[in-house]
């Protein structure tokens, strides 16, 4: 297609890319985070609850920076995770990292609330049945929490194809490698006229996110006519 | 295999303590509506942890609170059926019913899924959820689910109280094939009479959290003070064997060398069989009675007449069948000078031995 | 005259000057100042939308080309009013510096590192410090170690960080940052003048042309060339 | 006020296709499980739309598909008690019986809290939330919500179900007044034959989604050709006035002249009192027996003799009191030449009348 | 204080007032949103639901111009509204529409979720008990919605504190107007040596949107103890 130039469609593909990776990455912590906050008590949990919002307070530019400070190529863990060959700075997967990390309040919080609607009296039975807390998890929780998983997964996919400020603070805007449709987006809009072209990447950007979130209602509503009944 | 309870609990209003023995067979718990025998099924379960106290399955401690020993439910391996049915909404009735032999140690002993789907009637149900399942229904795959667990116990509670009376009479025998032949024991909590008379090896009675009665069906069913039972349900228990199958389907049972005479039973001859006979269900008569539809007379020698609080008695005699009671009216006692020693004839209808009071 | 309120647009780089400038002027006339502070582009793109302001201060000629395009500027209020100087900067104090020509061995000296700039093609920073790059023959051989921040801040973080070794910022970016060291100025001539123009905005009343008057004035000037600007003359 | 059920209705496997009228009283509906009793319960509370069917209650059109009348549920006011219970978890168990009354049309006839409160012992509960009630009492708080919110009928699924005996005959009596002095249609769903004949204006029995018999309590619990009473079920009601109370705590009924002893009963003399006499429970004699703890024997004659699948024959004679059935065996029936026209002796134990099967 | 000056301080109390408003004002749209997308089927559901989300796909930056470009002082809603007396244009009530905006999709899919979770049977025994649909919804369905209400309420709050893009887009920087935190983070950090500002202010919005989650965990737990039982 040609009303969008090589570069965009690049940028396209980096931002599907970026995304994926950012919720898939990032769902099975993100589960695991969400149980953890509905069904546990534990020393400082309400510290972790809140570590987990810090990217929704934060303007994304300082968590951009915070990500820069910590997991840039001079940054502790940038250095740390650079010696076993992973690389944040200025690569794609920063980029992912970036959308993950800001995408990550609104992932837990569906999931734990839908945790939280999981009645515990299932869960007894599965294990008068034999199953294991892991295997009670895996059989009774997750199926039923399904919906909740499926909206979490949607929301952070959303939200990292639309991340902006903490990636571009954290990765830049290098072409092919950070350049998302987000960013592209931006430096349109930075010059007079260039409305255009931002345009085309928006529509772009929305359809994507859109079919995303119809496949999401889409599974939910199979979903839920099974365990509704029939 | 012994289940042995002892526990305490307490919730708000409410304290359970309770302590009993479950030797192999079917205990049933029985006890008002809030007595507390749910919360001795989830102790037992494991679902519920007690304040105090210590419960072991021959041999194997699940719980002791002084020692600090707690097994999760998942390792206790006990076939629980709940209360609300609790299947898994997501999964098939057939997913639900072999849910638990997917965890079943290797080897264990499996029921038939075929079998029990039969018995339960709910083979239509298989590929449904249970979502649109009628009470009764759901019920019935929630018995299934926790035969099909090849469970080391049984906990029942009131796993037949949502079923009509042909359903009941359709699985009750399978509970006692299981105490019978598998010797797994079974903890079954129900209200009715029948049930009990029919499964329970045990019956502990509970009252407000406390036991108040415990002993063979026989001892307790036939204790009238024990209160959760009401007037209705006083009965005695007879041991009898098969004696002959009859042509016009009637079976005669051997009760200590006097016969007895029931529709058909299932058992071979010569087999053992428990019969309850309710105590309102016989009549006495000083004179043996002639041309009489009932074809059960047995004479014995009245023991004991115990006045209760209405119009009513209840008298134990003495037959060559065992101890059997009767429950009269006072005017009853005063007109045939029932008294200790005296003989007197008991009549018991063929048909009024209930088809649930009589097990193997 | 009665005390009035005054609403300036203003580039984010200018936050500092325009706080010594914004106390100076409500000093001297009694008028109330509010400075709003964001992006060349949004501000001008607000103004086109019908933002109340009475002063637009931009770090783009772009953009206020734009709006005197579009009407939007009261006409013969427009000036040049600033001037900034690029600077190739290094991680860390007491970088050595170098002789920025057509023989800087950039190129080597990034290696697998990254030059930070702002977005070459969008932010002014950017445009200008690709336009001297070309201009000098370097831009061939660094532009795959280009990392485009989204403003000239981002860019002098990433350097300040250690993220990235060098980077092309503003002369008064990189003077208070003590992680960065200026070690070369890109020469005048290799890049189009970097201007910052000011405007009445078409319609302003009020104190609009005396807060210009003011700009240009000497308090104001010791306020922008504490800052590292140089205050354009005319 | 009479509710007029005419429905279609099809899930998958299953296709309910019943109607019937339920006049003021109590209508049973009674059928196995899963044979479509909360099926059509739901419907006539407005929870099911029908695919085709006509609810009336009096006049009031609730559902006509064809003319496209659709009551939504809240402007029903039918107190449904589900077999599921359904308490409200975040509401206390006291705001959950007043929740009904809230939204009571001003004026609506209001029972008094205490006094439902007091009949379902629930007093204690009061301040508590159901999430930690047992199954029966979440169920007796449920039927308290249901008779407090002033329903124009009132629709009860299997509400005694989970409760055991003493609280059943507690809470039956309630049911009878609410039958009898307010005049509510009651649809009631009940598996348990002696809750049918004591509370049953009406006996609706369903099989497989059809309407199989309909009729007075009398005539259907008296039918043994309805299946899903069992043939522990069958059994005749007996229309009488109450004769006299004697010092003894016995209760003289007047039969048709026959005179029927009774333990002690609530009504006043000369109140009408309708007693079911089960099949089982009656004893055929041909010679008038003498010296018996029986107090009630009935002569009479055999009008018919029905042999049974199994070793059991039903004999259905006619005597002053009635109709009464006697379920005997074979056996007894060629010992003692039993045939239309015989006259017998109907021998029946005066406990042996439930207390459960007496209603006024 | 005297660590932050009387600027910083004006901007705290603005980005409260403007979290606080955006999030009352949107709680109600976004309960009928959540319910509407929860239970019922309608011509346009999808489209409702991709428009919900549509802030979180976009970035800010768009947003915040599209509002600019509807909501400002020339924009089609922009001139009706100032006929009715109702400014948004570089207001606060614009920087609370921004965030209200912007918060509004992860208000909406805490509380559908929280609705979805329901047993629409026990919505039914309370209209067989004489609640007209209303009076079920408020008596019913939103107690046992409280948390998902709450949580939904929180994230929106904490959302609406960290908002930047879009509201310095649409109604740009104005002190005393329009300068949440975010915005005066944004303007310390455009020049050299502003870090130590930027940072008491984060400080400071980190710990009010913390104090909002703390409250708001403890009363969704003070929630869940009366509906457990007891
Ligand atoms: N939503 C549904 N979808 C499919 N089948 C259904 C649905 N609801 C009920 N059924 C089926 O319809 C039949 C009648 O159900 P119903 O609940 O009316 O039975 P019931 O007579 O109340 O039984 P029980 O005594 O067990 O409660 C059952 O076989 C049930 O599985
Ligand atoms: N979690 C709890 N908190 C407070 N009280 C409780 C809790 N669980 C049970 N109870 C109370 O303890 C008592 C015993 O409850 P339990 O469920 O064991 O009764 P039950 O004998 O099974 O009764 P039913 O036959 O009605 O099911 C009841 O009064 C109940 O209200
Ligand atoms: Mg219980
Ligand atoms: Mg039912």
């Amino acid at each position: 297609m040609d009303w969008l130039g090589a570069e965009e469609w690049q940028a396209v593909a980096l931002s599907l890319r970026v995304s994926l990776w950012a919720t898939a990455a990032s769902l099975p912590l993100g589960l695991f985070t969400a149980y953890a906050l509905a069904r546990w008590e534990f020393p400082g949990k309400q510290i972790v609850n809140g570590l987990v919002h810090l990217p929704l307070i934060l303007p994304p530019v300082v968590t951009g920076y915070l990500l820069l400070l910590t997991f840039g190529p001079q940054g502790p863990a940038g250095r740390l995770l650079a010696e076993v060959g992973v690389v944040f700075g200025f690569r794609w997967t920063g980029a992912a990292l970036a959308a993950a990390v800001m995408a990550f309040p609104l992932m837990v919080r569906a999931m734990r609330l839908s945790i939280e609607a999981v009645d515990p009296k299932l869960e007894a039975a599965g294990a008068t049945l034999g199953a294991s807390p892991p295997w009670v998890f895996a059989t009774v929780t997750l199926p039923l929490v399904a919906p909740g998983v499926l909206a979490g997964a949607v929301l952070a996919f959303a939200k990292a194809m639309g991340e902006f400020g903490a990636t571009i603070t954290f990765v830049s805007n290098i072409p092919g490698e950070t350049r998302t449709i987000p960013s592209a987006i931006y430096a349109f809009l930075q010059v007079p006229g260039g409305e255009g072209a931002a345009l085309r990447l928006v529509a772009v950007s929305v359809a994507v996110a859109m079919g995303a979130l119809l496949l999401s209602e889409w599974l939910a509503r199979r979903v839920a006519r099974r365990v509704g009944g029939a | 295999m012994t289940l042995e309870v002892r526990l305490r609990h307490g919730f708000g209003g409410f304290t359970l303590d309770a302590g009993f023995e479950a030797p192999p067979g079917v205990t049933v718990l029985f006890g008002r509506s809030g007595s507390g025998k749910t919360t001795i099924v989830n102790a037992v379960a494991g679902l519920l942890r007690p304040e105090a106290g210590r419960i072991a399955l021959g041999g194997r401690v699940l719980v002791d609170t002084e020692r600090g020993v707690w097994r999760p439910p998942h390792r206790r391996r006990l076939g629980t059926i709940f209360q609300e049915g609790r299947l898994f909404p997501h999964l098939t009735v057939r997913q639900n019913l072999r849910y638990g032999a997917w965890f079943a140690p290797r080897g264990a002993r499996r029921e038939d899924m075929g079998r029990v789907v039969e018995m339960l009637g709910i083979g239509p149900l298989l590929d449904r959820r249970p979502g649109a399942l009628s009470g009764g229904e759901k019920q019935r795959v929630a018995i299934g689910r926790a035969l099909l667990s090849a469970p080391a116990a049984i906990l029942a509670d009131e796993p037949l109280a949502a079923l009509d009376a042909a359903r009941k009479a359709e699985i009750l025998p399978y509970f006692e094939r299981l105490r019978d032949e598998v010797a797994v024991p079974i903890l079954y909590v129900s209200h009715a009479a029948s049930e009990v008379a029919r499964l329970a090896t045990t019956v502990v009675a509970l009252e407000a959290g406390r036991v108040v009665a415990t002993g063979t069906a026989a001892e307790v069913l036939g204790d009238p003070g024990v209160k959760p039972l009401g007037p209705r349900e006083a009965g005695a228990v007879l041991e009898t064997r098969i004696a002959a199958h009859h042509a016009d389907g009637l079976t005669e049972l051997d009760a200590g060398g006097a016969a007895l005479f029931l529709p058909r039973l299932a058992q071979e001859a010569g087999a053992a069989v428990r019969v309850r006979v309710a105590a309102h269900d016989v009549i006495l008569a000083r004179e043996a009675p002639r041309g009489l539809s009932a074809l059960n007379v047995l004479p014995g020698t009245v023991r004991e007449v115990r006045a209760g609080e209405g119009p009513g008695a209840l008298v134990a005699l003495d037959t060559d069948a065992g101890r059997l009671l009767a429950r009269v009216t006072r005017r009853s006692v005063a007109a045939l000078a029932l008294a200790p020693g005296v003989a007197v004839h008991a009549i018991v209808k063929t048909v009024s031995v209930a088809p649930g009071d009589v097990g193997g | 005259a009665k005390a009035e309120r005054l609403t300036v647009f203003a580039a984010a780089s200018l936050t500092d000057a325009m706080a010594a400038v914004e106390a100076g002027f409500e000093a001297a006339t009694g008028h109330e100042v509010a400075v709003s502070l964001a992006g060349s582009s949004a501000l001008a793109r607000q103004i086109e939308a019908g933002a109340p302001a009475d002063v637009f201060i931009s770090a783009n000629p772009g953009w206020m080309d734009e709006l005197e395009a579009a009407g939007r500027l009261a006409p013969g209020t427009r000036v040049d009013l600033l001037r900034n100087a690029l600077v190739l900067i290094a991680h860390g104090p007491g970088a050595a510096p170098v002789e920025i020509g057509p023989e800087l061995d950039l190129a080597a000296r990034l290696g697998a590192g990254r030059l930070a700039m702002a977005l070459v093609e969008a932010v002014p920073a950017g445009i200008y410090g690709k336009a001297a790059l070309e201009r000098l023959g370097l831009w061939e051989d660094v532009a795959p170690r280009v990392a485009q921040a989204d403003n000239v801040r981002a860019a002098l973080a990433l350097v300040a960080t250690g993220a990235a070794p060098y980077g092309i910022v503003y002369a008064t970016d990189a003077r208070a940052e003590d992680d960065v060291t200026a070690i070369g100025t890109f020469p005048a001539e290799t890049h189009p003048p970097i201007l910052y123009p000011a405007a009445a905005i078409a319609g302003a009343e009020g104190p609009a042309a005396a807060f210009l008057d003011y700009l240009a004035g000497p308090e104001a000037r010791a306020a922008f060339e504490a800052e590292g600007f140089a205050v354009v003359a005319d």
